[in-house]
């Protein structure tokens, strides 16, 4: 058996090289799906790009104007940036539900994203957040909205010899947060079901004047839902306006029936986390 | 090729070869002898493989073995302090936190990951830090007043 | 019997091979490495149900660093049994399954196997391997097994006991068990509740995957390193199927990670004994986690129907239960055991039990703690629930109202001796738990189960250190805690510190024939042996004592730890009265008194007495989205005698939370063709620990008097009644009664919409 | 002597000193059920042993025949 090489290249202009110049070149990140994938036979690179040693790849920094993260950054560094989760609490509890503290020490945002399930975590929090992937490649960078990076489940805008470098988010407007749920039939450890991202921006009042849901694992990639958002914008959030939501957010929903749940049950619950999610968001705007 | 990687393992450099596909848990049961970290899964979903890598809590299973390069290992073998128990090493064995104990490698250096960065962990702290850690024998309670004991 | 006060047994000291554990230094199945060793791989059967028409192997002998390859043909067609329970272990079966020959019967089946120089080599040339399948459709349950025109998975089998014309079958046997008139029985009754329920197939989820290393020497001779439960039945069943005298077979038990009766029988010893004795160099093999799920393990998958009648104040008067049980793609589901455990609590004038063990394909079914009682503990304790509802009863009332205790005859045929049923029934009826409030949401389930607890062969040997400290070793593959407890009772027969006895697990060269690891024995029966072992040892000690001080044997007294003369009886030198010598002190003289003392004692024992236990479940549930979650749990139970009160709460609480898992998630998904899809523990969700909260545990002790400190079996009773106590809690607090395992949150939210129909989102 | 409950619900009085000669005697007797009766467990006054032995029986010793149990 042939040994599958290991790169380490120190910058992204080498990583692009080594993945234009290589079919079969895989970045590699966290490894926590693609050393799956390649143990299951699923994936056979030629080489593993480890992505980690690149400095703007990982960390995390946020201007006064956005969030910057780094693609390779683990979830268990996010987590542990107080600013971030502050700003961002519903993106902080997403990637805080990437499996589990050990897979947290490894996998990262850019590879939640990049592996393109359709139940990614972060994904539908990246959305309501407006994130935008950084990409480099032979051609240049070049930047995407997160909402179209993935286009079917373990698929992505990425070409040839392309990178995601980092992922952008804007700093909330005042009087905006955002949450995340997702419905795992245990407590830890498992794919989402279902899942739901809000975020809400409240004026004085206490009434929605702006809002973006996204709904995870009940179509082939992490969806927007503008319909849902409708509900919400104009309101003040009331009993009427979050089963509105969550009545859009389960007709946007285009589940299949597998081994984690049926499509009467994820359309169902996609809209009850949708109604949680919002609340959540709202109460957290003070 | 195999790759010739410099790490530090348990506090003393180490060497060893690697194909560049294998993981690091391969290169410490198999190369180094460092059997004490359990394979279970090799998936990443049962925890028997923790390890520490440069202080931080990752499945052995998961990790490319040439990542060692230049980086700090910890494994089961390492928490002993020469001939004194970890704390959470006595724990364990007082409160019989144990039956088969092929689990008992990952939780103990999960646990020490969690006793690290937080001191005294609430119960359900414990129980979520913990969760990628499965043990079958036990239903965990004994594991968890363990964890609680050593934190206190 | 007589109230005995122990020094050790009930005490809680640190586990002999404790610091191994926690410091990674205990050995297991995959943790040795021999010198000159090559990797073994198996190649398996995609399909479900298939004609294995050829096997091409070419490509991979040719392979450089391949050294053997093993197919199904190759190996001897053997026709034995080994005796072990329910339709003992047919050797030839074990030998089909662990190795296809022209037939795959489950998915994951072997079909052949590669050792070469390298794992990725093995791998690689297991790839190369070409077989050639006719498919066939699968059949995966009951029902489908049943149909009058089923696919046959073995032509030759017949139902048991139908004559030699009958057509092939894939019902295996048919056994009944009855008492009274069932049919006067219903009639008579005020209340007959009938249901029909379902539980999936389940694994046993031990975290270590199957592993071995097999050399087989120039001379024949073989030894196996393997973890298993039963070293001796490795080797009698691996001497077997690889055509060896089990006379030159020898077996090392490492540490075993886990079993639940999953590691009895053999999946790769014999393949790794036959690679290694074609390249005449140590084969090891270990299961990946995808290989385990799909080709080791399972328990059955059933179809149980109740039908209970009772009179107004609750008494029963009749219960009939027919029950199918999958075995996997050979005969021998423990449905039995299942019939005879269902309604083994209570008393029934009248019954009727039938119970049918059924061919599918999929593997077969192995042991899985108190095999075939959880299932039947389930669907009769659901009823059981539902007539305490309906007559308005409290649920632990009308268990107390009908329970079996000294003197009544078991379902099953003999009188019940001394049971706890009552005891535990009344300490859970005053225990806080029962009659604490529920939150919002919550519902409260209540459920019992049983098991007969094993006996059977073992032997023990104790080993006196001349400086007084003991020696004790059996065969018994030490899963959860037996050694502490073997060196418990050495001590506390000898009188000297737990500390200084050290146990340990011989090999099947070394230690006295010891039946398996499992079935609740080992600290009934290897425990018994070694406190007769001990008893070996203070005799031969008094005869030593009695030679110093130039007394009869008989005259010689014993008080804890101490030798004592007889009255009058004087010191040789100084002619001084004797004083009591210490074991120290005589084994001390070991040389001049005859020689080192070593005792030894075998034996068979009957069936350690029946346990029961009674749990109390709260589940809280998301009426939204149909998730529930264990929020108290108490399990109470009658062990006879606790030896060491931490493992045995360990059991309990270890057996609750796999019951739990069965109740909740656990189940095997498989697809149209018979392959199962969550072969993973991402997604066969066993219980993670911040599922859970702590599980309260109540022991009670009524003494077996089978055993000298009235031990019973702990390990298999706890996993009984979780299935019916969350199953119960979730009626409780949904007011739905669940008849299909597992709750997992589709099923539940589906009947809970059912029920009472709410707009999306609403 | 025991006094034999055969599965089913018959009882018969056996004159046996010991199991092995009851085996012996139901074979005679219950030629039909005589293999079924082997494979499986015996309770003596309560008792059940996986595999029968050589035990002796008294008048009033009960036998019972149980299917045999495995363990986990």
């Amino acid at each position: 058996m042939v040994s599958i090489r290991y790169e380490a290249p120190q910058s992204v202009a080498d990583a692009v090289r080594l993945l234009s110049a290589e079919q079969g070149a895989k970045v590699f990140a966290g490894g926590t799906d693609l050393l799956v994938q390649f143990k299951m036979g699923a994936r056979q690179p030629t080489a593993f790009v480890d992505i980690k040693r690149i400095p703007e790849l990982v960390g995390i920094t946020i201007t006064d104007r956005a969030l910057r993260l780094g693609a390779a950054t683990s979830a268990a560094v996010i987590g542990e940036h107080d600013e971030l989760t502050r700003l961002w609490p519903g993106l902080a509890e997403a990637v805080h539900l990437i499996g589990s503290t050990q897979i947290q020490g490894r996998g990262t945002v850019g590879g939640n994203l990049c592996n393109a399930s359709p139940a990614a975590d972060t994904t539908c929090a990246l959305i309501v957040n407006r994130a935008e992937c950084v990409i480099a490649g032979p051609k240049g960078e070049r930047t995407v909205p997160v909402e179209t990076f993935c286009t079917a489940p373990g698929r992505t805008v990425l070409e040839r010899g392309e990178l995601l470098v980092a992922i952008t988010i804007p700093r909330p407007a005042p009087r905006t947060a955002d949450a995340y749920l997702r419905l795992i039939p245990r407590s830890e450890m498992d794919i989402a079901v279902a899942g739901a991202g809000v975020s809400v921006t409240l004026d004085a009042n206490g009434v929605c004047t702006a809002a973006r849901v996204a709904i995870g694992a009940v179509a082939p990639t992490a969806l927007l839902v503008p319909d849902a958002a409708k509900a919400l914008i104009g309101s003040k959030l009331d009993e009427r306006a979050l089963n509105a939501a969550a009545a859009a957010a389960s007709a946007a929903a285009s589940p299949i029936d597998d081994k984690r749940g049926t499509v009467a049950y994820r359309r169902t619950v996609a809209g009850v986390l949708t109604k949680r999610a919002a609340k959540i968001a709202a109460g957290r705007i003070r | 090729m195999k790759l010739h990687i410099h790490t530090t393992i348990n506090g003393e450099p180490a060497e060893f070869l690697c194909d560049g596909h294998e993981t690091l848990l391969s290169a410490l049961r198999n190369t180094l002898g460092l059997t004490g970290t359990k394979e279970g899964c090799s998936t990443g979903d049962c925890g028997a493989c923790s390890i520490l890598l440069d202080g931080r809590l990752v499945p052995a299973c998961l990790v490319l073995a040439p990542e060692a390069q230049g980086r700090t290992i910890t494994t089961i073998e390492g928490i002993a302090q020469h001939d004194v128990l970890h704390p959470l090493q006595k724990t364990f064995l007082e409160n019989a936190a144990l039956q088969c104990g092929i689990c008992t490698p990952g939780f103990i250096i999960a646990a020490k990951a969690l006793l690290d960065k937080k001191p005294k962990p609430t119960e359900d702290e414990t129980r979520f830090w913990l969760a990628g850690n499965l043990c079958r024998c036990t239903g965990y309670d004994k594991i968890i007043r363990a964890v609680m004991e050593a934190s206190v | 019997m007589s109230e005995r006060t122990f020094a050790v047994v009930g005490t809680r000291p640190v586990r002999h091979d404790g610091v191994d554990k926690v410091t990674g230094r205990a050995a297991y199945g995959a943790d040795a490495n021999w010198p000159g060793m090559l990797h073994g791989v198996v190649v398996r059967s995609p399909h479900a149900h298939a004609r294995i028409v050829s096997i091409d192997t070419s490509a991979a002998e040719a392979m450089p660093g391949v050294k053997a390859v093993l197919v199904g043909s190759e190996l001897p067609d053997i026709n034995a049994t080994i005796p072990l329970g329910e339709a003992a272990l047919d050797l030839r079966d074990m030998s089909y399954s662990m190795m296809a020959r022209d037939k795959a019967l489950y998915h994951g089946q072997a079909v052949a196997a590669v050792a070469a120089t390298t794992l990725d080599i093995a791998r690689e040339a297991a790839a190369t391997i070409v077989v050639s399948y006719e498919k066939l459709t699968p059949v995966m349950n009951v029902d489908e097994a049943t149909a009058p025109d089923a696919p046959i998975l073995h032509p030759t089998m017949r139902t048991k006991g139908a004559p030699p014309d009958a057509p092939p079958s894939n019902l295996a046997s048919r056994l009944e068990m009855k008492r009274g008139d069932v049919d006067a029985g219903f009639a008579d009754a005020d209340l007959v509740i009938e249901r029909e329920f379902r539980t999936p197939t389940v694994h046993q989820g031990y975290i270590e995957p199957h592993a071995c290393i097999a050399r087989c020497g120039e001379d024949g001779r073989a030894v196996i390193w393997c973890a298993t439960q039963g070293p001796f039945f490795v080797r009698d069943a691996s001497a077997a199927i690889a055509g060896l005298d089990p006379a030159h077979v020898k077996v090392i038990p490492s540490e075993i990670g886990g079993g639940f009766g999953g590691k009895i029988v053999v999946y790769l010893e014999p393949v790794a004994l036959l690679l290694a004795k074609k390249a005449q160099r140590p084969v090891k093999m270990v299961m990946n986690r995808d290989e385990v799920f799909r080709a080791t393990g399972p328990t059955s998958g059933t179809k149980i129907r109740v039908k209970i009648g009772a009179k107004r104040d609750g008494t029963f008067v009749a219960a009939k239960v027919s029950f199918w049980y999958e075995a996997g793609a050979f005969k021998g589901s423990p449905v039995g055991a299942g019939a005879m455990c269902s309604i083994a609590p209570y008393k029934f004038p009248n019954f009727f039990l039938e119970a049918h063990d059924v061919v599918v394909n999929k593997p077969k079914v192995a042991a899985y703690r108190a095999p075939g009682s959880p299932m039947a503990s389930f669907a009769v304790e659901s009823v059981v629930d539902e007539i305490a509802r309906e007559l308005k009863m409290d649920a632990i009332d009308l268990r107390l109202k009908n329970a079996n205790q000294e003197g009544d005859q078991a379902p099953y045929g003999p009188k019940f001796g001394p049971i706890g049923l009552k005891s535990v029934l009344e300490a859970a009826k005053n225990h806080p738990h029962w009659k604490a409030p529920l939150g919002p949401n919550q519902g409260r389930g209540f459920a019992i189960g049983f098991w007969f607890n094993g006996g059977m062969n073992s032997s023990a040997t104790v080993t006196l250190g001349g400086d007084g400290s003991a020696a004790v070793q059996t065969g018994n593959p030490d899963i959860g805690g037996t050694r502490a407890a073997q060196a418990m009772m050495v001590a506390e027969e000898l009188g000297i510190p737990v500390e200084r006895v050290r146990p340990s697990v011989g090999d099947t060269d070394s230690a006295g024939y010891t039946d398996l690891t499992g079935g609740s024995r080992v600290c009934f029966a290897t425990g018994m042996a070694v406190i007769r072992a001990a008893e070996d040892v203070r005799e031969q000690l008094k005869a030593r004592a009695a030679k110093i001080w130039n007394v009869e044997p008989s005259a010689v007294g014993w008080d804890s730890g101490n030798l004592i003369p007889p009255a009058g009886a004087k010191e040789t030198k100084s002619g001084h009265d004797a004083k009591p010598l210490t074991v120290a002190e005589v084994a001390a003289k070991m040389a001049h008194t005859g020689g080192p003392v070593v005792g030894r004692a075998s034996l068979y024992a009957p069936m350690a007495g029946p346990g029961f236990g009674a749990h109390i479940c709260d589940l809280e549930v998301d009426q939204e989205t149909g998730r529930s979650r264990v929020v108290r749990y108490t399990a109470i139970q009658d062990v006879g005698k606790a030896v060491h009160p931490s493992y045995v709460e360990g059991q309990i609480q270890g057996g609750a939370v796999q019951g739990i898992g069965w109740a909740l998630n656990e189940e095997y998904v498989y697809n149209r063709d018979g392959a199962m899809e969550n072969a993973g523990f991402l997604d066969y969700r066993m219980p993670v620990a911040s599922d859970l909260p702590m599980i309260d545990t109540v022991i009670v002790e009524v003494a077996n008097p089978l055993h000298p400190y009235g031990v019973r079996g702990v390990g298999e009773v706890p996993i009984c009644p979780p299935l019916a106590a969350c199953a119960n809690a979730m009626r409780s607090a949904t007011g739905i009664r669940f008849t299909q395992l597992p709750l997992s949150p589709p099923r539940v939210l589906e009947k809970i919409m059912a029920a009472a129909p709410v707009a999306v989102g609403a | 002597m025991a006094i034999v409950h055969l599965p089913g619900e018959q009882s018969v009085t056996i004159d046996a000193p010991r199991v092995p000669e009851l085996f012996a005697a139901l074979r005679q007797r219950f030629p039909d059920i005589a293999d079924q009766l082997e494979e499986m467990a015996i309770a003596i006054d309560g008792d059940i042993y996986q595999d029968p032995g050589y035990q002796d029986l008294r008048p009033e010793t009960e036998v019972h025949f149980v299917p045999r149990i495995a363990g986990g």
